[in-house]
């Protein structure tokens, strides 16, 4: 068997079969939907892990190339940079997934729920291992419609709402990048992916116009990425249910758009011509000014996952603000970002899940002294917000260690201000939290009898654990930066791959 | 919406409107016209060459029947799809009789009896002349068809109350027919609706007959099945769900 | 194969302390191990000739873990606290039924202070720093008291300031250490880095202040005098005693000192040390309550140290010996401010027992002279040690510091008077929680060994200082006369006093002293309370997501229909249609 | 002016009259008449062009068999919507069509 | 040589007949075994067409221009395919929907619908079950006949066929409605059809000849052909209902049982548009001017935009669908000024606006198909269609919501559609021509579109509200012909490589085709 043309393949379908099938079955039949649940994710892991062992011990790559237009081809590829994508996803599905099956306990419309929850798990996985623009359109588009039902789920009117904003800016932002891909295959043919980029030869004749693609391009991806003033859509489906708002965050929406920009600006574009052409510093002053505005924002939320979605609107950026510099450490702090603020958040949002499910806390307010009863969540949710404080040694201070070491390398020391800025503003709004959920004074009609106040009482353990593995990963990413077989190491081979002295 | 009343016709400005787009339009269609000039274009040549091969001598039949007797075929199932699309507009599955059951009166007793067998025999002229004249099944049919419907207003109520079965067959005839002659001979190696040249005269005489009672079958149907049933119709004006 | 233990040395406080979230057995356990989590350290800290440095490859970005001669002495002053501490701990919470929490708290600040000591490399040194910093903060707001409180933010937004100048300088040095090079990040790499950087003032200054917050530098100082105090005893025991030596560490681990001559900054930290060693003095002796006392002794206390390592900036020649003097003065501060803070939380105790009274009066009277520097105490040896490196020092600068320091420790010793008159004057008869033998015992301990160990360090480590240098007859003198005048002072104070006994203290400076004004300033930008609704902006967007629905409501309600589409639909408007186009098709098909 | 010409004008003079009726009578009836004028308008356009091109006093018999195709045609769909328009008359007691796209 | 072209036209009319003559229960059968076998036919014809190129036959033997020729080239074969996958849809869709509503119900509070319960008598009446399969075979064949012919006369009786079978179907349950809407959408077909012939009738006077192939050899230019030109396309336009003109197609489609409509939306209106794209392309080629082709481009944007505005104001689910079908007809013509002859005739994006414009008619086929399919079970399980109310029901129905969301991601041209696929090559060709406006139009109406097909997901997708009985259950075939069309305009959109080479056959262009390929 041809594994490099079947294994990209394989890994598509080992959610989209899923996702069929469970459209089929019923809402009672709990045992065979998780079951097919766990085994296909499990499997998906198995592969990925497979597929990760095959491109880094052994240097191959997989390929599948299938025809789709009379010039274009459906490209799939498995390389360090999909990997890491793929990686961060499945094992994220797999957790998310058992996540899931605790919160969603008897709730109505759980195979809704789970299909278009493969669904989505299938085009992210589609948008990592993308091997072309056009490929990466198909499948970033079909995120933007498979997410809607989950948006929308609860199916009240403001879930509803929330998804008429969601699909309009989502859809939008589509409609800007597939003119700007367009727009560019007229000028260039068929795109591919190609580490350092395959569009130079038009930098003499088309400058102009690749400056407005290269801005259409942006403008599309940073729709998802939640770029200011493109992120309205993020606060507002975070009134999907938690699990949804973890994967959104984590994983698949939000991470696209990020995903992208690093594409087109390292596979597409390279970043000499991007250089050139001077589109790397307003990419950067505008993730720099997200960064800043959604820390800024957050401050003044008090609903939890609404502050927990402006820190992402924030953390999200740094992926892009990676990018843009020129250097290195700067393309390893922007790529290893991908993960780690995906293991990070994900584990912020299960736990907000858990202290919404487990004690009908919605808002900060409501979080006093929460860390007595459920200290194991919150100290997950701790690890996650000194996370993003970028606190060592969790994840996010390998990140912003490397963005910083970066920034100099590429001679934009201002944006050291930046990051220190929002390291400062992160902790303004994510300190308070853990204080209140730690020291706080518990309420009363939360809490009950005083005889109680130091009584243990978790969430169930499918909640509990999978915010523990996570918080735990995230730890781990951090702790182990220099493993070989960390996010970071994979960080670094991708960006040897792009490397480029200027 | 605009508060005329609704019975009248469109006001000043839309005839207006129209009047100078219709005239405009046949200003275009003169000019078309005028370009067209005298000289012949047309395939009468060909025709002639041909028409020795056809089975029939009239060069309007042998091109409805032979040359291109697939739109004839085609013309036939329009006919066809129309009836039914009549009958089907009612939910008997029979034709209704003429509700009014008078007699007719002497005078114009004597004028049917007359006229109808008059009628018959000219329709079936005009069905053996079209071989090598102008005539033809068409005007045939539409003769008796005629025919029939004149015997139906003079109070012979049961004109036209064909069984279903019949009335359904006497509907398809002209049309089955010349679906099975053809579709016969194609599988017995012919190329579709090419006639042998022995049997191609026989053949056309055959579909020219089914069409012939076909289309006075269908006239009949047309016009009593163009009267509504009282009983078919939505009493309320909700306009049901459609 | 050692460098390995270095990593479970710090592997059983953490995994202790994460052990406590869990609750139950693993809670109860936990905390009962909670003296002996410090143990692995103390015995890693005897002293060896080899310097065990190992190299990681795996943990974090590529950690350095191992000690050098003066990490170990800071090793074997900390790991001797924190056990102290421990032991002390166990009993002084025995009735809190927050212990865990307490214990969760300790145990991972003392993962980080062991860590930061025995961390060779820049980042593993900032991670298990900023695990010492983040951890002591649940220690500072043990009590949930107000004080304690306010102790906190500030403790916490000063830190937060201090993590970030940390990690400004930090990375501008590692990047400067080596381009391209993202394992290089060992100390002796950054030192040289820093020098060869083109932001070298940048991060010298950024590492300054950040590690300057911890050390209590002026006028970074003040969270100290309200944190140290406010935290249970054994904490600010640790707090004051060990963790302030942290950020001296990491100047002496990461500043390019003895490298290069700079001038510059030596001179700016000389002068705020002086500053600090005189200013922490005054201020303290306003103070009513010890700890805080002890607390603004402690910044005094540092500006000497910070002093020497200001010497060894302005020239470098004088950095080897000023090193030495450094860690063994920082030893000998750390032991007997243990033991002092220890001695408050045991004066709480002693209730109506006066033998036990004089017991503490004794050993605190032992301690608070060493603290002072009288001869032949492990003070009088650590101030000469110190003035070795000072009159190596720069041409002029010994002259001052020469009767400069000297009045400093007349201040001190004045302020020890004032101690242990503050604890002798402690209300007596409450007794806060029962538990004197367990709490003296410890406490006994540390001071009846900070002596021996500070005497014998140099000769263990083999400094190039001797114990015997306190015994010359020239430094016998030296540290003798001002504890001499101090004494005096204190005599005459005394008299004062016992005249008009009500007096106390003429001037009352409230603990934090500099954070007065500027937390009233910071009271004009207050964040948002939480009630405050703030507006959010406008969407466009979701605004046209809403009047797009609203055109689909309309209709629905039948509230407005739609004139236009009825008019298309007519036949005759459609029919005018049909001749428009007609004619348009065909008359541009003709003259176009 | 020849003879082709004079029936070909008529025609579409025929036509464009026809054209004018669909839109400005109202009445089913007429509209439907005025459809079945514009057949046979083209119908006598077809004619013509058959007896444009005789070849040898043969008038051309395609536009011939093409009009008697065509009447047939005409007449059917002619016949069906006045079935039409008699069950709609039954059913409504109008004898113009309702306007309106059928939305309400 | 099995010659499946004939068959494709022979199998509906036999079955058709049949089922006519027959009448009864046995006309289901007969009607599906119809579907059955011409869904075969017409896939031997793909395959032979694939294999073999051009097809060409001549009907009786006798060579056109004299007698009439059959032709099935790539774009006759694509239309031929996609009426037999959609038409296959319909009738097993078609085989339970009808059985839902047999005749006079006893049970008077069921679902549905017309003609139940009224007019009960004692003689044998004619169920509108009974009708539909003779009237759908009929329909079915007339569009393949229409596919096929290659003679301009012959293409009018099909065309005519075609009309009054699709109002035989629409009247089909005798509703006033329906009525109202069969007669207008007759008369203006009609219309239509006179328009038309009288451009037969010039062009044959100038050409004399009937034939597709010998007319496009010709390369007629002169007044008379560009009236004809213009005459045919106005007529052809009011039949595929492009804005203005769309003034029958909402009652119409949408006043039909649901497997008509769907018919009708997907299949007749494409004939139409299928018709004009032949005759304009190589038959007016030469005659044709750019501002021509703007103009109609101008009249698909209108349509687009209008069209989708009024879908969203529509009170009704198959209002809203029918309103849909007016806009996405406007994406079709959009096709005409991009492949037309703006620019360079020489230029490669005039053959890609083609295949796009031709892609969007196939996946709006199927997408519509199913949408009107959907909205069909909605209607005769709630007992009513209306938006506002749908509330909750996307629990009861799951995948009925399911594949009109899909179906609405294809009318969208999301990918990875066969809606993206056509949209992609028309935005392609309209970046590669410079005419920008065209792509604006071509993304605004995507979202316009995504605006009402979100509504009614949203409506669906809501919380649950009491509903006053339980719907009825939905037979698993109707459910699985809305998922099955659905999931081909998806699948469609994913290995579009074969259909768009496909379509390459027998296609104009050809030099262009060539330089494609280099």
């Amino acid at each position: 068997m041809d594994w490099g043309f079947w294994l990209p393949q394989i890994m598509l379908f080992s959610s989209l079969i899923p996702a069929l099938v469970i459209f089929l079955l019923r809402d009672e039949q709990f045992w065979p939907r998780t079951i097919l649940n766990l085994s296909a994710s499990g499997l998906k892991l198995i592969l990925a892990g497979f597929m990760a062992w095959g491109v880094l011990a052994e240097g191959r790559t997989y390929e599948a190339s299938l025809p789709f237009l009379h010039d274009q081809e459906l490209l799939l590829r498995v390389e360090p940079l999909s990997l890491m994508l793929v990686g961060l996803s499945s094992i994220l599905w797999f957790i998310t997934t058992i996540y899931a099956i605790g919160y969603l306990e008897n709730s109505p419309h759980r195979t809704r729920f789970f299909g278009f929850f493969s669904l989505c798990v299938t085009a992210t996985i589609g948008i990592a291992l993308a091997g072309n623009l056009i490929t990466f359109l198909i499948f970033y588009e079909m995120l933007s419609v498979v997410t809607y039902p989950l948006v929308v789920h609860r199916g009240t009117p403001e879930a509803l709402a929330a998804g008429r904003t969601y699909l309009l800016y989502t859809l939008g932002g589509g409609v800007l990048l597939l003119i700007g891909i367009i727009w560019l295959q007229v000028l260039a043919g068929p795109v591919e992916f190609v580490a350092g980029g395959t569009i130079q030869f038009l930098a003499d004749d088309h400058q102009a116009s690749l400056i407005v693609i290269f801005a259409l391009l942006i403008a599309g991806l940073g729709v998802k990425a939640a770029i200011v003033p493109l992120h309205r859509w993020l606060p507002e489906a975070m009134i999907a249910p938690a699990p949804v708002s973890a994967l959104l965050h984590a994983v698949a929406v939000v991470k696209a758009g990020a995903y992208g920009i690093v594409r087109v600006v390292y596979d597409v574009y390279g970043l000499e011509l991007s250089r050139d052409l001077g589109v790397l510093i307003p990419l950067a002053l505008i993730a720099s000014f997200t960064i800043i505005y959604g820390s800024v924002r957050a401050l003044t939320e008090f609903d939890l996952k609404r502050r927990l979605a402006y820190s992402t609107v924030s953390q999200v950026s740094y992926i892009a603000l990676g990018t843009a510099l020129i250097g290195p450490a700067a393309t390893v702090g922007a790529t290893v970002h991908l993960i780690h603020q995906g293991v990070m958040k994900i584990t912020l949002f299960f736990c907000a899940g858990v202290f919404a499910e487990a004690r009908h806390i919605h808002d900060i307010r409501e979080m006093s002294g929460v860390g007595r009863s459920m200290p194991l969540t919150m100290s997950a949710f701790t690890l996650g917000a000194f996370g993003m404080i970028g606190v060592p040694p969790l994840a996010g201070f390998v990140s912003k260690w490397h963005l910083g070491i970066g920034s100099l390398e590429s001679d934009q020391p201002w944006v050291i201000a930046i990051l220190i800025t929002s390291s400062i503003l992160n902790s303004a709004y994510f300190l308070p939290i853990v204080y209140k959920g730690w020291f706080g004074e518990p309420h009363e009609d939360i809490e009950g009898v005083e005889a109680e106040r130091f009584q243990i009482r978790e969430a169930p353990w499918s909640l509990l654990g999978p915010s523990l593995t996570t918080a735990g990963v995230s730890l781990l990413a951090g702790l182990l930066a220099a493993w070989i077989y960390s996010p970071l190491s994979l960080a670094e081979i991708v960006a040897n791959q792009r490397i480029f002295l200027p | 919406m605009d508060n005329r009343d609704p019975l009248s016709n469109p006001g000043y400005l839309v005839r207006i409107l129209s009047m100078v787009l219709s005239a405009g339009l046949l200003a275009v269609l003169i000019a078309a016209v005028v370009d067209l000039g005298d000289e012949p274009t047309g395939l009468t040549a060909r025709v002639m060459e041909q028409i020795d091969q056809s089975g029939v001598s009239h060069p309007p039949t042998a091109v409805l029947l032979n040359f291109r007797a697939y739109d004839t075929w085609l013309e036939v199932a329009v006919l066809l799809l129309a009836a039914w699309g009549a009958l089907a507009l009612r939910q008997a599955t029979r034709l209704p009789e003429q509700p009014q059951a008078t007699s007719a009166g002497p005078v114009l007793d004597w004028l049917v009896r007359l006229l109808v067998p008059l009628l018959i025999v000219t329709g079936v002229y005009l069905l053996w002349l079209g071989t090598n004249a102008p005539g033809g099944a068409f005007q045939a049919g539409a003769v008796i068809g005629a025919a029939l419907v004149l015997l139906r207003l003079s109070g012979y109520r049961s004109v036209g109350l064909l069984d279903a079965l019949w009335l359904r067959g006497s509907l398809l005839a002209g049309f089955a027919g010349f679906l099975l002659i053809a579709t016969v001979l194609f599988l017995a190696g012919w190329t579709f609706l090419e006639y042998p040249p022995d049997q191609a005269g026989l053949l056309i005489v055959i579909i020219e007959l089914l069409i012939t009672w076909t289309v006075a079958v269908s006239f009949v149907a047309l016009f009593v099945a163009a009267r509504p049933d009282p009983d078919d119709l939505n009493t309320e004006s909700e306009g049901g769900h459609g | 194969m050692i460098a390995h233990l270095w990593l479970v040395v710090l592997a059983i406080p953490l995994l202790l302390a994460l052990m406590i979230p869990f609750g139950g057995q693993a809670r109860r356990l936990a905390c009962n191990l909670l003296p002996f989590a410090a143990v692995p350290a103390l015995l890693a800290a005897i002293p060896r000739d080899t310097i065990d440095a190992g190299y990681f490859d795996w943990l974090l970005l590529g950690s350095w873990i191992g000690l050098d001669q003066t990490s170990q002495i800071f090793l074997l002053l900390t790991a001797t606290l924190w056990t102290v501490a421990g032991f002390y701990a166990r009993y002084y919470h025995m009735d809190d039924p927050e212990i865990h929490r307490f214990a969760f708290f300790f145990l991972l600040t003392m993962t980080g202070n062991l860590g930061l000591i025995v961390a060779m490399d820049v980042v593993t040194f900032y991670t298990t720093f900023a695990l010492m910093t983040f951890a002591a903060y649940g220690l500072v707001v043990h009590t949930r008291s107000a004080a304690a409180l306010r102790a906190g933010k500030v403790y916490i937004v000063m830190a937060v300031i201090g993590e970030g100048f940390l990690i400004v300088g930090l990375i501008a040095a590692a990047w400067s250490s080596e381009p391209f090079e993202l394992t290089t990040l060992h100390m002796e790499a950054i030192r040289q880095g820093i020098l060869d950087s083109p932001y070298s003032n940048l991060i010298i200054g950024c590492l300054l202040a950040g590690f300057g917050i911890k050390a209590g530098s002026i006028p970074l100082h003040i969270w100290l005098p309200l944190a140290h105090p406010v935290a249970p005893t054994a904490a600010s025991a640790v707090l004051s005693g060990a963790m302030i030596k942290a950020g001296l560490l990491g100047w002496i681990k990461f500043l390019p000192i003895g490298q290069t001559e700079l001038v510059g900054w030596g001179t700016l930290l000389v002068a705020l040390s002086l500053t600090a060693a005189f200013f922490g003095v005054l201020i303290g002796l306003t103070q009513d309550d010890p700890k805080t006392l002890l607390a603004y002794s402690s910044i005094s206390q540092m500006g000497f140290i910070a002093t020497v390592v200001a010497v060894g900036m302005a020239a470098p020649d004088a950095w080897e010996i000023a090193l030495i003097g450094c860690a063994l003065y920082a030893l000998h501060h750390g032991l007997i401010k243990g033991a002092l803070f220890l001695g408050v939380g045991v004066a709480h105790e002693v209730g109506h027992d006066r033998r036990r009274k004089r017991i503490l009066l004794a050993g605190l009277t032992l301690v608070a002279i060493s603290l002072a520097g009288a001869p032949l105490t492990t003070g009088a040896l650590a101030k000469s040690a110190l003035k070795e490196g000072v009159y190596i020092g720069p041409g002029g600068w010994s002259v001052w510091l020469d009767w400069l320091l000297p009045i400093a420790a007349i201040g001190t010793t004045v302020l020890m008077g004032r101690f242990l008159w503050l604890i002798w004057r402690h209300e007596m008869g409450h007794v806060e929680h029962g538990q004197f033998r367990g709490m003296a015992i410890p406490w006994g301990m540390l001071v009846l060994l900070a002596f021996p160990i500070a005497w014998l360090a140099p000769a263990w480590y083999g400094l190039d200082v001797s114990a015997a240098v306190a015994f010359e007859p020239a430094n016998l003198w030296t540290s003798t006369w001002p504890v001499l005048v101090g004494g005096g002072i204190l005599a005459v104070l005394w008299w004062q006093i016992a005249r008009t006994p009500r007096e106390i203290s003429p001037v009352r400076v409230p603990a934090g002293d500099l954070l007065v004004p500027l937390e009233w300033a910071l009271a004009r930008f207050r964040p948002p309370e939480p009630d405050e609704v703030v507006p959010r902006p406008p969407d466009p967007v979701a605004a046209l997501s809403a009047s797009w629905y609203g055109l689909f409501a309309e209709a629905q309600t039948g509230s407005r229909t739609s004139r236009f589409s009825d008019w298309l639909v007519r036949w005759d408007v459609a029919g005018l249609f049909f001749l428009a186009v007609g004619l348009a098709l065909v008359s541009l098909m003709v003259w176009w | 002016m020849s003879l082709f010409l004079i029936y070909a004008l008529a025609a579409v003079g025929l036509f464009a009259i026809c054209l004018h009726a669909i839109i400005t009578r109202s009445h089913l009836l007429r509209k439907i008449l005025a459809l079945n004028m514009m057949g046979s308008s083209v119908f006598l356009l077809l004619i013509a062009i058959a007896y444009r091109n005789s070849v040898e006093e043969t008038a051309d018999p395609v536009p011939h068999a093409m009009v008697l195709t065509g009447i047939v045609v005409a007449v059917s769909a002619t016949a069906f919507a006045l079935a039409l328009a008699r069950r709609y008359h039954a059913e409504t007691g109008e004898t113009e069509l309702s306007d309106g796209d059928g939305s309400t | 040589m099995i010659e499946a072209a004939i068959w494709v036209i022979l199998i509906p009319l036999i079955c058709g007949l049949a089922a006519f003559a027959i009448g009864g229960r046995t006309s289901r059968l007969l009607g599906l075994i119809g579907a059955g076998l011409t869904t075969i036919a017409a896939f031997l014809l793909v395959a032979e067409v694939w294999v073999n190129g051009v097809w060409e036959y001549s009907l009786g033997g006798w060579e056109a221009p004299l007698g009439i020729s059959l032709r099935a080239d790539g774009l006759s074969t694509f239309m031929i395919a996609m009426t037999a996958v959609v038409g296959l849809g319909i009738s097993l869709y078609a085989v339970r929907y009808f059985a839902l509503t047999p005749g006079p119900s006893p049970d008077p509070s069921a679902p549905l619908r017309t003609g139940a319960g009224r007019g009960e008598k004692s003689q044998a009446t004619w169920l509108p079950s009974e009708s539909y399969w003779p009237l759908w075979m009929l329909l079915w064949a007339s569009l393949n006949a229409l596919f096929l012919s290659s003679d301009i006369f012959n293409l009018y009786v099909g065309l005519e066929l075609l009309t009054l079978a699709s109002v035989a179907l629409i009247i089909l349950e005798r509703e006033r409605a329906s009525i109202i809407a069969g007669l207008r959408y007759l008369l203006a077909a009609f219309l239509g059809s006179m328009a038309y012939l009288l451009g037969v009738a010039l062009l044959y006077a100038e050409a004399g000849v009937l034939d597709l192939q010998l007319l496009a050899d010709a390369e007629l230019t002169g007044t008379a052909v560009q009236v004809a030109g213009g005459l045919m396309a106005v007529g052809l336009l009011l039949k595929a209902a492009l804005f203005p003109m769309h003034f029958w197609l909402p009652a119409a489609h949408s006043s039909a049982p649901a497997p008509v409509s769907a018919a009708l939306s997907a299949l007749v209106v494409k004939a139409a548009f299928y018709l004009l794209i032949r005759l304009w392309f190589e038959v007016f080629e030469p005659a044709s001017s750019i501002a021509v082709e703007q103009v109609i481009g101008v009249l698909g944007a209108t349509a687009i935009i209008l069209g989708s505005f009024q879908a969203i104001r529509q009170a009704r689910l198959k209002m809203m669908i029918a309103y849909s079908t007016v806009a996405q007809v406007g994406y079709l013509f959009v096709m005409i000024p991009l492949a037309g002859s703006f620019g360079d005739p020489q230029d490669v994006w005039r053959f890609e606006a083609w295949t796009g414009g031709l892609y969007h008619a196939l996946s709006h086929g199927f997408a519509k198909a199913s949408m009107f399919l959907a909205a069909g079970v909605i209607l005769s399980s709630l007992g009513h269609d209306r938006v506002w109310n749908l509330a909750g029901s996307a629990a009861r129905f799951p995948v009925i919501y399911l594949s009109f969301g899909i179906a609405g991601m294809s009318l969208m041209g999301l990918p990875p559609s066969a809606g993206f696929v056509g949209k992609w090559l028309m935005l392609t060709s309209a970046v590669e021509s410079a005419q920008w406006w065209w792509a604006v139009i071509l993304l605004v109406g995507g979202l316009l579109t995504a605006g009402y097909v979100a509504i009614v997901l949203s409506q669906a997708l809501q919380r649950d509200v009491e509903i006053d009985r339980e719907p009825d259950p939905i037979p698993r075939i109707m459910t699985l012909s809305v998922f099955g069309l659905a999931v081909l305009s998806m699948l469609l959109g994913l290995r579009a490589a074969e259909p768009l080479e496909f379509l390459e056959i027998g296609a104009p262009f050809q030099t262009l085709i060539t330089t494609v390929e280099e």
